[in-house]
């Protein structure tokens, strides 16, 4: 009765299944791509966070490229030395020295920095910055909506209780996607410093000194104390603000003790008197805030 | 026994194909304009989920890997392709409406994904098990929203040409919910609401809970 | 109408006044899986517009040379269709890992999901045996291959520009302070609703 | 090679299997589903030419090419032959004209003399609850009923259209119109011709 649409069907539907998987299984060997296991290893050693931070758009790509030699063996400026003396061990070829910079925060106020007006929108700092200069008086200062804290591949960065960004020194791998996320990042609210930095300045500001105080109770008011004070003649007060030569900078701390705002603050990575998340920041905490409001 | 009741609770209430594991939306929320269509809907992909994860564990061995995907394409689409000429040859008025979306079961995420995740892997048994509770927990989910959506947005149900219930006399019925809009809005609010169930649920249990 | 404007009308009116995502709800999987940020919709877009012309053409061929002179298209062209998409798709995987890595990481990963894309084998069909979607195409006629592929690039952008469109908003929702039991999925179903709106505002425009 | 091999002919074996099993179910409920679409068919024609009790579709190319091209804008997709007890007692029309959300899909039947017996909606994609109306309201399709013979596009533009969904009604209205101009140009030609 059917016998005739049987075959008909079953003749078109095996002609396109025979297609089809030979053309797959034909292709499966033509297109075979031979990966260099030394390619996984060196993935595998990689952060793998694609920061982007070595300019390519992934980890794997570095692995390829590395591999390939078109990239040096510290290429991974996120994973710093222990990554680079990995690859090393992997391409059998020395590990040069990798220049480990870590992020850091040039503002004290936060909480106690004076509103401009009351913001309600999007609670994004790229956002909040765009409406008339962002919701703080001083146009230097952190907004404090964390952009810097969702973009850290590495969530090395967490906003404390005064609503600013507090950088964990040990995670930060000096990728500087923080800075470029920050609306204020190209004016240096938050810059990449060596990781031995010692001290850090919180105050970024460049307006008067006048209109800087009456913004905020933690600003530089480029009293040049620190300047004299300071035994390598490593901080200098430029265009009104203080900002430390780290090439001649011995860590000594006499500034962070002289300066009256209190607005220097203790820092780098291994240096012990600063506390286990980097904080350290006498700048801005509670006896100063009382004094400053 | 209790391994079969396991895996199809499972498929009910904690992987609930629609409001959990959010795959399949494409044919829930377009069919969900009537509650017998809906069932129709429903009764569809439980057969198809449920047959071909038969069939596929039933010959887990035999399938090569590499060419898998092509063979379990092919006996989910047979299936499909067998309840879509029983729909048009024995109930074309609902076939009339349904449409487009009986084929589509085919690349319903729900029946690839289990057959991929669960059928390939496990016995017979286990397979009907997971067949019939994810068919279920995707069948009430879209009874229930075509439920509200059928009542609210034409003001009465009509199941089987007799109308089970209808609103109040005035009602006037907004048609927005039977426009694909209305489709978004509804199940957005039932996923919301149904996290507030499981909230409360787990709040009245917990201080009882909590005590020992 | 000259050909041109008749073509023209078809685009547009597959790629916005027919929108496949807004106002057919085909191919919903990926669009509330993918649209979490703008890159990955990007690449999804891309790699959609790319398989759907390819699967277009194939089904259309395939069902010109095999399944209608045999008779047999009327219950096979479900398995078929779909057999060639799969196919398709792996096909293209494997060719672009081997010839262009670069593009294979940007596109490539997305190809898997495709394969169960609902609006790739909606379109195909379509474009090869016209008929489901009545309101686009007068009932039965048939496309021509030039005809099919500009309803399929239609259909596509249209896919795209639905996806970022969407892709975009998610990306304000994720910072917008939202209701604790709205959170997450709900407000994106609200969301798109409201978007789904607004392309169904659209449907008057001109009759097809 | 032999891996290969493997891979292909367990597909192959797949898709057999599967092609007989549907071609099989295609068997079965092939005459069922020509059976339904013969009713509906006879359904949709029988709403408009409620008294008929057979129709017979025209192949008659020549008559079907001079209808056609009288029904434009709309487009005319197929004409019937309405019968009772074997005498021919009018037309059934099947246009297509475009609505608001689409084409609309339209039968108009026509008693041998000219005058409308009856006019009904295959499908259409009009906006549910306003372009609906043209269904709902019931006075809207019964209005086109008993259109005089020889009606002509003033004629069916006098009659009314519905507030709130004038794109559909006159999606409508165009139909009946283009069934008018094809049923003068080309069917009453033949209907003379035939008794002659």
């Amino acid at each position: 009765m059917d016998i005739v649409l049987i075959a008909k069907a079953v003749g078109a539907l095996s002609v396109i299944g025979l297609v089809t998987s030979a053309v797959l299984s034909s292709a499966a060997r033509r297109f075979h791509v031979e990966v260099d296991e030394r390619v996984e290893e060196v993935a595998a050693v990689l952060p793998g966070s694609n920061c982007g931070a070595c300019g390519n758009p992934s980890c794997f790509a570095v692995a390829e490229m590395v591999v390939a030699e078109e990239l040096p063996v510290n290429a991974c400026v996120a994973g710093g030395q222990k990554v680079a003396n990995g690859i090393a061990a992997i391409m059998g070829v020395g590990a040069g020295d990798v220049a480990a910079i870590v992020s850091s925060r040039h503002c004290g106020g936060g909480g106690s920095c004076i509103r401009s007006y009351g913001y309600a929108g999007v609670r994004s700092c790229a956002a909040a910055n765009k409406l008339a200069g962002g919701p703080i008086a001083c146009s230097f200062g952190c907004i404090g909506f964390g952009d810097c804290v969702r973009a850290c591949p590495f969530n090395a960065i967490a906003m404390d209780e005064r609503g600013l960004p507090v950088i964990d020194l040990e995670k930060c791998t000096g990728c500087g996607i923080c800075v470029r996320e920050c609306p204020r990042g190209q004016i240096h609210l938050l810059q990449m410093l060596p990781e031995k930095a010692p001290v850090v300045v919180r105050c970024n500001a460049h307006d008067k000194i006048k209109v800087r105080k009456g913004n905020c109770a933690m600003c530089c008011i480029a009293c040049k104390k620190c300047e004299r004070e300071c035994p390598s003649d490593a901080i200098h007060i430029i265009d009104m603000l203080a900002v430390v030569d780290y090439a001649k900078c011995t860590g000594c701390g006499a500034c962070v003790e002289v300066c009256p705002q209190r607005c220097i603050d203790l820092y780098g990575r291994d240096n012990d008197a600063v506390a286990a998340d980097g904080a350290g920041a006498t700048c801005g905490s509670d006896e100063t805030v009382k004094r400053g409001a | 026994m209790s391994e079969w009741l396991r895996v199809f609770r499972q498929g009910l209430g904690l992987e609930n194909p629609l409001t959990v594991l959010m795959i399949g939306l494409c044919a829930t929320l377009a069919v969900s304009t009537q509650l017998q269509n809906a069932l129709f809907m429903g009764v569809a992909v439980v057969f198809v989920l449920t047959m071909s994860n038969v069939l596929i564990s039933a010959f887990r061995r035999q399938i090569p890997d590499q060419v898998r995907i092509p063979i379990f394409i092919v006996v989910i689409a047979s299936f499909v392709t067998i309840v879509d000429l029983v729909m048009k040859g024995y109930v074309p008025a609902v076939y009339q409406v349904l449409g487009i979306w009986i084929p589509l079961i085919v690349v319903n995420c729900i029946i690839l994904g289990r057959a991929e995740a669960f059928a390939y892997r496990n016995p017979v048994g286990l397979s009907i098990a997971d067949g019939l509770g994810m068919g279920a927990g995707f069948c009430l989910v879209i009874m229930l929203l075509a439920f509200i959506r059928e009542l609210f947005g034409t003001g009465r149900i009509v199941w089987f040409d007799t109308t089970l219930i209808s609103m109040p006399a005035g009602y006037a019925p907004p048609s927005l919910l039977l426009l694909f809009p209305g489709a978004f809005f509804v199940f957005g609010l039932m996923i919301a609401a149904s996290r507030w169930l499981n909230e409360r649920m787990a709040s009245v249990r917990a201080p009882k809970g909590g005590a020992s | 109408m000259t050909a041109v404007s008749q073509l023209a009308l078809l685009f547009i009116g597959a790629a916005l006044v027919n929108n496949i995502l807004l106002t057919r709800f085909i191919g919903l999987c990926p669009f509330f899986g993918v649209s979490g940020n703008i890159q990955t919709s990007f690449g999804m877009s891309l790699a959609v517009v790319f398989v759907m012309m390819m699967a277009s053409s194939a089904t259309w061929i395939v069902w010109e040379i095999v399944l209608a002179p045999l008779g047999v298209g009327e219950f096979l062209y479900i398995p078929a269709f779909i057999l060639i998409i799969a196919s398709l798709v792996q096909f293209v995987e494997m060719y672009l890992r081997k010839s262009s890595p670069v593009l294979y990481r940007s596109m490539g990963i997305y190809l898997p999901l495709i394969t169960t894309n609902c609006a790739v084998l909606a379109i195909a069909t379509e474009s090869a045996k016209p008929g489901f979607f009545k309101m686009n195409i007068a009932l039965g006629a048939s496309l021509s291959l030039g005809e099919a592929l500009v309803y399929t690039l239609g259909v596509s952008v249209g896919f795209g520009f639905a996806l970022l469109t969407f892709a975009a908003l998610r990306e304000r929702l994720e910072l917008a302070p939202v209701h604790r039991l709205l959170a997450g999925s709900p407000i994106a179903f609200l969301t798109a609703g409201l978007l789904s709106l607004a392309y169904v505002g659209l449907s008057g425009w001109f009759g097809l | 090679m032999r891996e290969s091999l493997r891979l292909v002919v367990s597909v192959l074996v797949t898709c057999m299997v599967a092609a007989t099993g549907l071609a099989l179910t295609y068997a079965v409920a092939a005459p069922r589903i020509e059976e339904q679409d013969r009713l509906a068919q006879e359904r949709s024609l029988k709403a408009v030419m409620p008294e008929a009790d057979g129709f017979d579709a025209v192949e008659d190319e020549e008559l079907i090419k001079v209808a056609t091209s009288a029904a434009e804008p709309a487009t005319l997709t197929a004409i019937y032959r309405a019968k009772r007890g074997g005498s021919e007692i009018g037309w059934a029309v099947r246009v297509s004209s475009r609505g608001y959300g689409g084409p609309m899909h339209l039968v108009i039947g026509l008693d041998t003399s000219g005058s409308v017996t009856g006019v009904s909606i295959l499908s259409m994609n009009e906006t549910p609850g306003l372009g609906t109306k043209v269904l709902s309201e019931k006075w809207f399709l019964a209005q086109f009923v008993g259109l005089p013979p020889g009606f002509d596009d003033q004629d069916v533009r006098a009659l009314d259209v519905i507030a709130g969904s004038t794109r559909s009604a006159n999606g409508i209205r165009d139909g009946v119109a283009a069934a008018g101009r094809a049923y003068d140009k080309a069917l009453q030609g033949r209907e003379e011709a035939a008794n002659e």
